[in-house]
């Protein structure tokens, strides 16, 4: 009997058809990865197997019992535990209280606060989330956020859970403290749906793996049965090779006027050439997501200034650095990145007003025909220009970003967390958009938690504590650069 | 509680104020200070802003200062009971002015008779178009006792009298963009309009000449196409407007009486006089409405240009207070 | 939470000041008499900032309630009055007045619910639309008149003395009280703050919105349906404008307590301490014997500067 | 953009069945020359709801922009009238009553920029702030009284007719045709969604959003001044309570319009079509000699059943 099973169970957005008569069982005790492309329906059955939608045809069941109601919140609970790909941490209630979030513990029928204080520090501590509970959650970074779902997914104390994503946000230290309590469970009895686009990750900790493919299921096996090859093939429906490997760049020469050129802000100082990709690496709180938005002019620093090819910019302005000819993609797309409830094509060219009219006017049709070109450049998968970004998925709304970044040619392009969350094509497309801009001569600066993104830097520098610690041209080993990071000097 | 006489010696008498927004009241706001130190009252004023929860917060405020007597003017008649009361029962009198309390004891009720303006603007108005045709009324707000009283004396003799003249009542909350907005509709459903009577000039004089204008229907009295309006208040711009032949008459509210007697009164009552129904010497008579009420109806005067028309005065009479605004 | 409770006493170092001006004003002010006078004289509006600050915690808003303060009252006394002076249909006995009063809250907060949560409609432009309906309908059934007469029953409440305090203050206190425990220790409380933060992670959490909104929505027309009890009793009449222009006053006061518009932020103190603010600042301008034509300007000027000085000592943007 | 479209003319269906109504009530609804009366009627507030709407869009809500539409045109005519039967101070010539009053509007603007954007304080509170200070000013310049024998500058936009229409529809008609281009078209009126839709987002993307902030406020109080103009100069007048309780009516035609109160949605061609609504209705309950005391209740049922209309035509869920 399975843990949980969909039976041919479909979904439609509008004209979007998001499932198709797609059927899977989890088997008890297993942790089954479900993998696809950005937009193959991933999310969406989640939300039909927890209950915060109906499917609009077929059933869904746990150990062969008929689903409760959608109003039903209670029993969903009981039968299911999930991290959500979007964040569900209300920003205005403590961390504390996310955590116990309407399963606060009671005294005589009222909140204990303090008892609730211990015990989401307590539970917080396990993961290595050592923060002050009372705190508002949105003063969190997003890497704590999502740990603090995490923790209250599992904390549940249920028999099945979905994990939609859960790594995408994640250093090294923090999936590996998730897949040790993954396994502890699985070793418990615990049931798991485990969705990533890292393949490594599935091959690493999962079972069984399902494959969806334009709202279709594709294929169900065990892990062990299906190459790597095997399993791209399924997502993309095309038989094709790995990642590229990045190395076979030219050397880039370093002289002249560097693109981009950091002189003590706040401390810290680097160059980069005009044609050359440097990755920014360290561990959490290293401080270089604060460096990079510094540069960028989201934040305003101390001291130090920042200098575009022969150009100071202004300290904490970003029109400044756009007009200068920096890009770039914010580390949180939805607070930063994207208005939802606008279109593709508007958030495209959100930074470019110049290249869609004069005198302050801007040509619609002009508009939707770079946001075509963007659409088909980045692959993003929308029903056109004009569909709303809040409809896109996950992935999808990040090769949007990316396209934000890139809609100004720029001459130095600063990627804060770059595929976070976007499957293995368009990752490559990712990180391919970022070397072709970089062989136009920008300078690009990579700044992320996922080796795979800073494999096609020329090297890494290694922030530790807020200082450099380190500096790798490219060809470094994984366990040397996060030893670096860790502090660890060889 | 504490009770103490003002700096000055003279008797501390509390004013409420019903509101600030219309020129009639803010013409008595003017005359209270003015008739206060004739009388040699010391004065506390406060202003209810037509809201009878706040009068009553007023009155709290005006005891707790220790004042003598209180004159209000409660915008809402029923709603002022409790009020009167508590007052009572400290001993402190009250006289309102405008209107009359439904319920409790007051010293004297100042007032002109809110039915006699809809009465005499009805006569005037039936007079002129010779007992037959369409008039439009701009009443004020539903909830407002006077405009109440004024529509429904209006609508009683029009029915009574000249039952051949169709009323349409329009409610425009005392606001003149609503009642040029439900002139003008009016006029366009009914082109042959002869007359309009308007419940407060001082809101609705200028909007409705103004729509008059537009529909080039401001044409003199002597022109058959003549719309006769009859307003209400008696401020200087109505006077004028009677004076060049825009408007017809107004009923002239007496602010400045108003306030002569009401302070005249509390006055009298602080030093423990009483007074009996009959004439006054100030042409008004004094009725008693019910026991513990006693009411002097002050004169309120049709005006029109000539002052022909039975029981008017001339829009250029000195005496009228719309005349004494420097 | 402790940020939070710091921010609830944002209000208190304007309080403190308006105290000290007003006894500099006027010596009066701070009279027992005067305060008590002052607390009873808010006390009725104060269950409408009460009931307004739950539905904005919830992220909604109920802009009927001042029409709801007015028509419930109203009802039950066009039901209960006998036909004659006063205009009413006499088909009840005169004591089902309070439950008549309470019902027509509750079946208020039901359309709301229905129009809102059911069908899904934008709570504002709902909540407008029934502010206007419900006020027409008073007007209507009163024919614009004001209801008097009314049985004792519906006059206890607003005049009673309690322990030597009116009953509204000690109604008011009590369930001020009542609320700030409920929305800060229990799990309908802390759901109203979870839904209006983010309705789709508390609906994800586990929690009812869809219940927990209908029940909120029905709680602010009772809620607002005994404030206009207890003023009905304390002028012994329904006025056929009880309320009008008073969600003003009620915004006010609960987003200068500290109660966000779009939900999820603010607390039950916070809007106690606006709704006393507001009313203390009158009862100043009042002894102050302020000219009537300035009062308006003086009066908007000092919640500005109420709201200035919340902005320095909780030293962060308002939302 | 197709689906945005299409939820503009959410409110054509409810137009289409008040014309059909509003000529079996009344044939004469239909003639021209009341639709023209019509148009003329909302032409002043219209411009209230376009500064609103405006101000919506990017994600804000100014409600002083009723005591705008009153004390720009007040203050000019104080600053102009002699001193005399009406109440003016005399020291500025006729001639400068225009510029006055649109300077009037700025200068408000600006005040509530520099405490939304430049001390960041809650904006629904400053607003509420200002529409109480600045209806006190108008009260207290004017004493409460209504100013008269207004310069002919001031009548002139009010009474001009160009080419068969008033020129007030002329000017609201221009000016929201103005606006529907700037917002769907130009850099200005796109960071305006922007800045409401995420500001961080905007701002993330080189909008300088505190500089739209500012110039959409300055705006809104220019638009609102420009207004007050219009109707002063048909009422030829300038009454103490001008605008008074306007902005409920502003609210509820850009909301019905389906402009969003969270910002970053609806359009300016909604907003029109809101505020036609309305005053189609109303001139309806007009032309029907609907009794008084109804038509309150009537007003507000129709409101409360366009907008079900609007969510069945667009089919989803309003915010
Ligand atoms: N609320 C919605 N409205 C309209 N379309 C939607 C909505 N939610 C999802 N979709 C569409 O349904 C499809 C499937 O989306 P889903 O989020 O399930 O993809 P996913 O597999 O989770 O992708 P990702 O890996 O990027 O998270 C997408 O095309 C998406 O645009
Ligand atoms: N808005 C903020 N307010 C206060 N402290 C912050 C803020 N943002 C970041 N910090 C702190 O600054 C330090 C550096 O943060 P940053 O996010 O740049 O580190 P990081 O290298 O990205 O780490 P991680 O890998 O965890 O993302 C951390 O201690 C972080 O908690
Ligand atoms: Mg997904
Ligand atoms: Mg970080």
């Amino acid at each position: 009997m399975p843990a949980a099973a969909a039976e041919s169970v479909s979904k439609r957005f509008g004209v979007t058809v998001a499932l198709d008569q797609v059927s899977m069982q989890v088997v008890p005790g297993e942790i089954h990865a479900l993998v696809g492309r950005n937009g193959a329906g991933k999310s969406t059955l989640v939300s039909l197997l927890t209950g915060l939608q109906a499917p609009d045809a077929g059933t869904v069941s746990f150990d062969g019992v008929p689903a409760p109601p959608v109003a039903d919140r209670a029993g969903w609970r009981s039968r299911v535990a999930c991290v959500y790909q979007k964040s569900t941490v209300i920003g205005e209630l403590s961390v504390a209280e996310n955590v116990f979030l309407n399963r606060q513990p009671r005294r005589r029928g009222l909140i204990g606060w303090k008892a609730m204080r211990e015990q989401a520090q307590e539970l917080l501590a396990a993961w290595g989330v050592q923060v002050e509970v009372s705190q508002p959650a949105s003063a969190l970074p997003v890497e704590q956020r999502q740990l603090v779902e995490i923790a209250r997914a599992l904390s549940y104390g249920s028999r099945f859970i979905i994990l939609d994503e859960p790594t995408a946000q994640l250093d090294a230290d923090a999936i590996s403290g998730l897949f040790a309590k993954m396994a502890a469970l699985k070793s418990q009895g615990v049931t798991f749906l485990f969705i990533s686009h890292h393949l490594a990750e599935v091959y690493q900790i999962c079972d069984t793996v399902t494959v969806l493919r334009d709202a279709r299921h594709v294929l169900t096996a065990p892990v062990s049965d299906v190459s790597q090859a095997q399993l791209v093939a399924a997502m993309t429906g095309e038989a094709t090779s790995l990642l590229a490997p990045p190395g076979n760049r030219a050397r880039v020469e370093r002289s002249g006027v560097p693109a981009l050129k950091v002189v003590e802000l706040d401390g810290l100082s680097l160059e980069i050439a005009a044609g050359e990709i440097v990755g920014l690496a360290g561990s959490g709180s290293s401080g270089k997501m604060t460096a990079a938005e510094t540069i960028v002019g989201l934040r305003k620093a101390a001291s130090g200034t920042v200098y575009v090819g022969q150009r100071k910019l202004r300290p904490g302005s970003v029109p400044d650095a756009l007009s200068a000819g920096i890009g770039f993609v914010p580390q949180d797309r939805h607070r930063e990145g994207l208005v939802a409830g606008l279109s593709v094509a508007e958030n495209a060219t959100m930074t470019v007003p110049e290249k869609l009219g004069r005198a302050g006017f801007l040509s619609a049709k002009r508009r939707d025909q770079l946001g075509t070109e963007a659409i088909e450049a980045f692959d993003i998968k929308a029903s056109g220009p004009e569909q709303p970004v809040a409809d896109l998925s996950g992935g999808n709304q990040q090769k949007v970003v990316m396209a934000r970044a890139m809609a100004n040619d720029p001459s130095v392009l600063v990627l804060l967390q770059p595929t976070a969350g976007v499957d293995v094509r368009a990752k490559e497309t990712l990180l391919a958009a970022a070397t072709q801009a970089a062989a136009r001569g920008a300078g690009v600066l990579i700044v992320s938690d996922d080796l795979d993104d800073l494999r096609p830097a020329d090297r890494v520098i290694v922030l530790y504590k807020g200082t450099i610690v380190d500096e790798m041209p490219r060809g470094w080993h994984d366990h040397t650069l996060i030893a670096a990071m860790e502090g660890v000097t060889a | 509680n504490s009770a103490s006489p003002s700096d000055s010696g003279k008797p501390l008498a509390g004013v409420d104020f019903p509101r600030s927004d219309s020129d009639f009241w803010n013409s008595y706001i003017k005359y209270v200070p003015q008739e206060a130190t004739g009388l040699g009252l010391e004065l506390k004023t406060t202003n209810s802003e037509n809201d009878v929860a706040k009068l009553t917060a007023n009155v709290q405020a005006l005891t707790s200062q220790g004042v003598k007597g209180v004159v209000m003017a409660p915008q809402d008649t029923a709603a002022i009971a409790p009020t009167l009361s508590q007052l009572k029962s400290k001993n402190i009198p009250v006289v309102t002015v405008d209107t009359r309390p439904d319920v409790g004891e007051v010293f004297m009720v100042v007032r002109a008779d809110n039915r006699a303006y809809g009465t005499k603007a009805c006569e005037f108005l039936g007079q002129k178009l010779g007992g037959a045709g369409k008039v439009a009324m701009l009443q004020g707000d539903l909830a407002s006792i006077n405009g109440r009283d004024r529509t429904e004396a209006f609508n009683e003799c029009m029915k009574a009298k000249f039952p051949k003249i169709e009323v349409f009542g329009l409610a425009t909350d005392w606001k003149g963009d609503v009642a040029a907005n439900k002139l003008q509709t009016t006029i366009a459903a009914h082109p042959d309009l002869k007359g309009i009577y308007m419940q407060a000039g001082g809101v609705f004089l200028a909007p409705t000449l103004q729509v008059l204008k537009q529909k080039s229907m401001l044409v003199p009295p002597t022109d058959a196409k003549h719309v006769f309006i009859v307003s209400n208040d008696g401020i200087p711009q109505e006077l004028k407007a009677i004076a060049a032949g825009e408007i017809d008459a107004t009923v002239s509210q007496p602010a400045d009486l108003y306030a002569k007697y009401a302070l005249f009164y509390l006055k009298a009552a602080i030093e423990g006089k009483t007074f009996q129904p009959g004439a006054t010497d100030h042409q008004s008579t004094i009725i008693q409405v019910r026991p513990g009420v006693l009411e002097d109806q002050l004169p309120a005067p049709l005006v029109t240009a000539d002052g022909a028309f039975p029981g008017s005065v001339k829009a250029a009479d000195p005496a009228l207070w719309g005349n004494q605004i420097k | 939470m402790k940020l939070a409770r710091l921010r609830d006493l944002a209000l208190i170092p304007a309080i403190i000041a308006i105290a000290v001006v007003g006894y500099l004003v006027n010596p009066v002010f701070l009279n027992s008499e005067n305060l008590i006078n002052v607390l009873q004289q808010q006390s009725e509006i104060s269950l409408l900032v009460l009931a307004q600050a739950l539905v904005l915690i919830a992220g909604r808003m109920d802009l009927s309630l001042e029409s709801t303060f007015g028509l419930a009252p109203g009802v039950a006394a066009w039901l209960v009055l006998a036909p004659g002076i006063t205009h009413g249909l006499g088909i009840l006995p005169p004591g089902l007045a309070i439950p008549v009063t309470l019902a027509a809250g509750v079946v208020i907060g039901l359309i709301n619910g229905l129009l809102i949560v059911r069908f899904q409609l934008n709570g504002f432009i709902v909540t407008l639309g029934m502010l206007i309906v419900l006020r027409g309908l008073l007007t209507g059934i009163s024919d614009g008149k004001t209801f008097f007469n009314l049985p004792e029953s519906m006059l206890y409440l607003g005049n009673a003395v309690w322990i030597g305090l009116p009953a509204s203050i000690w109604l008011s206190l009590i369930l001020f009280t009542a609320f700030i425990v409920i929305a800060g220790y229990t799990r309908f409380g802390r759901s109203l703050y979870a839904i209006g933060g983010n309705a789709d992670a508390a609906r994800a959490a586990g929690i009812r919105t869809d219940r927990v909104l209908w029940t909120v929505l029905i709680l602010a027309g009772l809620l607002a349906a005994l404030g206009g009890l207890l003023l009905t009793g304390r002028l012994a009449s329904v006025a056929a404008a009880q309320g009008q222009g008073a969600i003003f006053t009620v915004f006010a006061a609960a987003v200068i307590g500290g109660v966000s518009l779009n939900g999820g932020k603010g607390t039950i103190f916070g809007a106690f301490t606006g709704i006393l603010l507001l009313y203390l600042v009158q009862n100043v301008l009042t002894l102050g014997g302020v000219p009537a034509q300035w009062i308006g300007a003086l009066n908007g000027a000092i919640i500005l500067i109420a709201l200035m000085l919340a902005r320095v000592t909780s030293g962060r943007a308002q939302e």
